[in-house]
């Protein structure tokens, strides 16, 4: 066997252990903190402070009956979680966890991992539609109409990042990082972060899951494993955006004293926990508004940002990074103070006849 | 403190607007005949003076010779409150005259009575069974319904 | 109005009281080995009936909305009445208190503290010809005669019993809990 | 470009996360948008009205928790009112004024209860919630203390109560009401100016005044579209004609507007409370009532301004012990009287919100 399978095989498994096992502690991790956000412990039951409890749920999601609604429509409905797991876990192929550590150190990287994730939401809608049941459409047909217009202010916002290090390769990205991007393109950071989340579905975006409105959307007829792969599907996204995220913008897995693997994984546990905090204190947007925030909001400020990044690149190119960095992050201030007059929400009462 | 109108007044004011209506101003209510009711309801309501906006409770009760429709009626503009009663005296087939069209507010209270009196109310806007489904025998609220307990 | 009112500083302000949240003392029982004290007068899921000052005058069983509590009585040789027959159903009792109320003793029965009386199903229905499932009567539901009496599990509670009261412990409450109002 | 498209027809409820309780509506949907509605109640009918002409004045005073259990000891109040105005039964001074108390302890935990659930019907992960239940626990154990239950206090009887307060309540009270407008203020914190809130809540859902009036709607529903109707003030009962406070009216009867009338609602119950324990005299707490009740035959119709809204008893009596007719009027059905007129054109998310906002309780919708 040649080194190219070997490495091909190590780091698969040690990839698919990664995230199986990153995503149990996420599951454990964010009940925990919305339990102390909440003034309750969280789940302290199985195993010292509750840590068995993510394993618990697994298993007894495995042992689930496994219920397929009559109606539905049965391939499809099948093939849907799978269709949404697989790309999710495609994405971790070309994020770095130290220096070339990682499966394929593709050029184009991140063109991959935005292509390879945006097949998710077709997985979302398979199960939305075949799952033959009004709230699940409900909850599809927003997932569509999200993901696809918040696609392009997150693609936006990571071309700043691309033009600083002239290339696409994450861990080229990594290495060009003397000070961390966040500081560099603290606009891009903001708009990559709430277009992550409307991707990832988190609150204030989870609408295609809403709770309190469609029961469960898309997953609302899953049970058994299908329904633990969406929920796996859903973790691992968020890991996945927290860990682009950190390799962007977060400096990656460089980081003084300590071994690359744990800055790296410090800065996503970092990332995620601001996810979670997000959660545990706003409640959710209703569909016109997020669709008006993507388009209206975030959209202009990812081409302001592309712009600004452009005149610096061009016309200071030696500028002082201090002065850079009170520069951006000026920058950032004033456009999003200004930009948030200016836009419109629209939407509101339709009159009908 | 919410005022109580004046009965016999308020008979008067309203035969003078109504000239032939059976009207009967007791104590503590006014009653009037179910067939004049809607149009006795539409001038407590658009009379200035009076102005019964705003109605309280609609309710009925059975009694062995009629059935009673019971009005609270207040008025936010003056601070009043007035009772109007009505009675039915047609046990087998009750029925009025619906006055949704000047309150809102009776609407689900008229399908109330409807689903556990009997009454039917003429010109409702979706005179259906409230509580209880459809096919339910009797009207829990008579007196001569029997039920388990 | 600051600058960033409606432009996130009210999410802003909202984050930072969550995050405030983080640091505070949780409010939620661990409950099966953590339990509170309850109310001197709680009205728990039991009836307690003491057999010996019993005087079966029945105004327990009169005062009672949902006919919960079975009593048949008769006239002794010494012409004193006697309780024959006590039972209380309590799939049927609703803990409103009104027998502890009326009986005119004032010691003949109590409101118990316990709560605890879940399991995991009932195993002896009894189920007449023709009834329907909510008409049949959980036999486990239905004390009669000496268990209803008082004992370890069923102790005596505080409604409307002052001295039953006395001997009940204070009841903990969350206003006294610590570390919390110091804000 | 025109699409051919076809509406659908929505079945929500009753099972459902948020129809607080079983209640269901059948929505029809052009895409997003809602083009009609239909409620269906009945699901949790138990012939309450019914079930209480067959049992005595005092037996019925269990039934009456069961209505809105999130209000009992204002229901308890109610009914016990209009016995009492039945039967001419006078209230000594202290009944008054605990019954003012726990009337507006029971208000504010109402308040807390329908806020929390509105924020979570926002789609808030229940944070609001569990902050709102943590005051709302307070009052319950104070409730407890006194009553001896959680839920269905049954406190409340002809002429005054069943004992009168244990002697830890008042310190205990004067601890929470030392604390509680600093956890209001939280909430407001959390609430009040959040952007998502203001965008999903200003605007959406209005009640206009003329239709607030014409629909019976009542209590903060009532006040949050300009009416100033309050029943404590305009037809005062108890003793509420005693104490200082103000009736807070909104303008624009929006879903933000009633969600603020019950924030400014709590902070006056706060301050009625605050007098009220200063006030307390010493006393009897049971009137002179006759043991098994039999008020002349007559008929009364009493009311009392509840957390949600108007709540009268209209009761007759034919003079025996049993009521002739029992009925209640029920605020959170009537507030849904206008549910369609408040929610068609806006968007299902909409509807989620502006339900919450009204605040009913299916106990007593369906009684």
């Amino acid at each position: 066997m040649s080194d190219f399978w070997i490495h091909l095989l190590v780091y698969l498994v040690i990839l698919f252990g990664f995230v199986i096992v990153s995503v149990l502690i996420f599951i454990w991790l964010e009940r925990r903190l919305i339990g102390r956000f909440q003034l309750r412990p969280g789940p302290n039951r199985a195993g010292p402070f509750g840590l068995l409890q993510p394993i618990a749920d697994a298993i007894k999601v495995l042992i689930k009956e496994d219920i397929i609604p009559s109606e539905a429509d049965k391939g499809v409905f099948w093939l849907a979680p799978l269709v949404a797991f697989v790309p999710v876990m495609l994405m971790f192929a070309a994020i770095p966890f130290a220096d070339g550590v990682m499966l394929v150190d593709l050029n184009i990287g991140i063109l991959y991992i935005l292509a390879v994730s945006s097949v998710t939401v077709i997985g979302i809608f398979m199960a939305g539609w075949s799952s033959n049941n009004k709230y699940s459409l409900l909850g599809a047909m927003r997932t569509i109409a999200q993901e696809v217009s918040y696609e392009i202010p997150l693609v936006l916002s990571i071309l700043g990042v691309v033009m600083l290090t002239g290339s696409l390769s994450m861990n080229e990205i990594v290495k060009a990082q003397d000070v961390p991007f966040i500081l560099l393109q603290p606009l891009g950071f903001f708009v990559y972060l709430s277009a992550a989340m409307a991707e990832v579905n988190r609150t204030p975006f989870d609408l295609l899951e809403a709770e309190s409105e469609i029961i469960a959307g898309f997953h609302t007829e899953y049970s058994g494993m299908k329904f633990g792969l969406f929920y796996l599907m859903e973790y691992a996204e968020v890991l996945a955006v927290s860990a682009i995220a950190t390799t962007l913008f977060l400096g990656g897995w460089q980081g003084p004293l300590l071994h690359p693997v744990f800055w790296f994984i410090a800065k996503v546990l970092l990332v995620f926990m601001f996810i979670i905090w997000v959660r545990a204190t706003l409640p959710r947007l209703r569909i016109d508004q997020v669709m008006a925030f993507g388009w209206k909001f975030l959209l202009p400020l990812s081409l302001a940002n592309l712009v600004i990044t452009a005149f610096e690149i061009l016309i200071a190119p030696d500028i002082n990074t201090a002065v850079l960095i009170g520069i951006n992050i000026a920058v950032m201030f004033g456009l999003v103070l200004l930009f948030s007059r200016f836009y419109k929400l629209g939407g509101g009462r339709v009159s009908i006849k | 403190m919410t005022a109580v109108l004046d009965y016999p007044q308020l008979k008067a004011a309203l035969s003078k607007e109504l000239p032939g209506i059976k009207i009967q101003a007791d104590g503590s209510f006014l009653l009037v005949s179910p067939e004049d009711m809607h149009k006795v309801c539409e001038r407590l309501t658009s009379l200035p003076s009076i102005q019964m906006d705003y109605l309280t409770n609609l309710t009925a009760a059975d009694y062995p010779e009629y059935i009673e429709i019971i009005f609270h009626l207040n008025s936010i503009t003056h601070n009043t409150s007035a009772t109007v009663k009505t009675r039915l005296t047609d046990k087998k087939n009750p029925k009025m005259a619906s006055v949704v069209d000047i309150w809102r507010g009776a609407e689900l209270q008229e399908r109330e009575i409807y689903d556990l009196f009997g009454v039917f109310f003429e010109n409702h806007i979706g005179l259906k069974r409230i509580f209880l489904w459809e096919g339910f025998e009797g009207y829990p609220l008579r007196k001569d319904f029997v039920n388990g307990h | 109005m600051s600058v960033l009112s409606n432009t996130g500083g009210g999410i802003l302000k909202g984050m930072r009281l969550t995050f405030k949240h983080l640091f505070r003392p949780w409010i939620t029982v661990q409950y099966p080995e953590e339990k509170l004290a309850m109310s001197k007068r709680i009205r728990g899921n039991q009836v307690i009936w003491v057999k010996e000052t019993c005087i079966a005058c029945l105004a327990c069983a009169r005062a009672c909305p949902v006919k919960a509590i079975n009593m048949e009585v008769s006239r002794g040789e010494d012409r004193k009445l006697k309780v024959d027959h006590m039972s209380i159903d309590f799939g049927l009792c609703i803990f409103c208190g009104l027998c502890v109320e009326s009986c005119p003793t004032k010691n003949a029965i109590y409101m118990g503290c316990g709560y605890e009386t879940t399991t995991y199903r009932c195993t002896n229905v009894e189920k007449a010809e023709g009834q329907s499932f909510s008409e049949c009567r959980c036999r486990e539901l239905i004390l009669t005669g000496d268990e209803l009496g008082p004992s370890e599990t069923r102790v005596l509670s505080g409604y409307d019993r002052p001295d039953a009261a006395e001997k009940l412990p204070l009841q903990t409450l969350l206003i006294n809990k610590k570390g919390y109002f110091e804000r | 470009m025109a699409i051919k498209t076809e509406n659908f027809i929505l079945n929500i409820g009753p099972q459902h996360p948020s129809t607080h309780g079983v209640f269901r509506l059948r929505i029809v949907l052009d895409g997003e948008v809602i083009t009609d509605l239909e409620p269906v109640f009945g699901y949790l009918h138990r012939g309450i009205e019914k079930l209480a002409e067959g049992r005595t004045y005092l037996q019925d005073i269990p039934f009456t928790d069961r209505l809105d259990y999130l209000g009992s000891m204002t229901n308890n109040h109610a009914y016990v009112m209009a016995v009492e105005k039945l039967a001419g039964i006078t209230v000594p001074e202290r009944a008054e004024y605990i019954r003012v108390i726990l009337d507006e302890l029971q208000r504010i935990a109402s308040h807390l209860a329908g806020l929390g659930f509105f924020l979570n019907d926002l789609g808030a992960l229940q944070t609001p919630l569990l902050y709102m239940f943590r005051e709302r626990e307070k009052i319950v154990e104070l409730f407890d203390m006194c009553s001896g239950q959680r839920l269905n206090y049954n406190y409340y009887r002809f002429g005054g109560f069943v004992q009168d307060l244990p002697e830890e309540f008042l310190p205990a009270l004067k601890i929470l009401l030392d604390t509680l407008p600093g956890f209001i203020d939280e909430y407001e914190q959390l609430i009040s100016t959040n952007e998502i809130v203001l965008i999903r809540t200003k605007g959406v859902g209005v009640l206009k005044r003329d239709l607030a009036i014409n629909s019976s709607a009542a209590g903060p529903v009532l006040r949050a579209s300009g009416i100033n109707w309050d029943i404590r003030r305009n037809d005062p009962y108890s003793i509420y004609n005693r104490f200082e406070f103000d009736i807070p009216i909104a303008k624009n009867g929006d879903t933000y507007d009633r969600y603020m009338i019950r924030i400014l609602e709590m902070r006056q119950s706060v301050r009625i409370l605050r007098q009220a324990v200063k006030d307390l005299p010493e006393g009897e707490i049971m009137g002179k009532a006759p043991k098994l009740l039999k008020p002349p035959a007559g008929e009364v119709y009493s009311r009392i301004e509840g957390p949600k809204g108007e709540l009268g008893f209209y009761l007759v009596s034919d003079g025996t012990d049993k009521p002739y007719r029992w009925r209640v009027r029920p605020p959170c059905l009537l507030n849904l009287s206008a549910l369609k007129d408040m929610v068609v054109g806006w968007k299902v998310a909409d509807l989620m919100a502006i339900f919450g906002s009204i605040d009913i309780v299916m106990g007593e919708v369906d009684r």
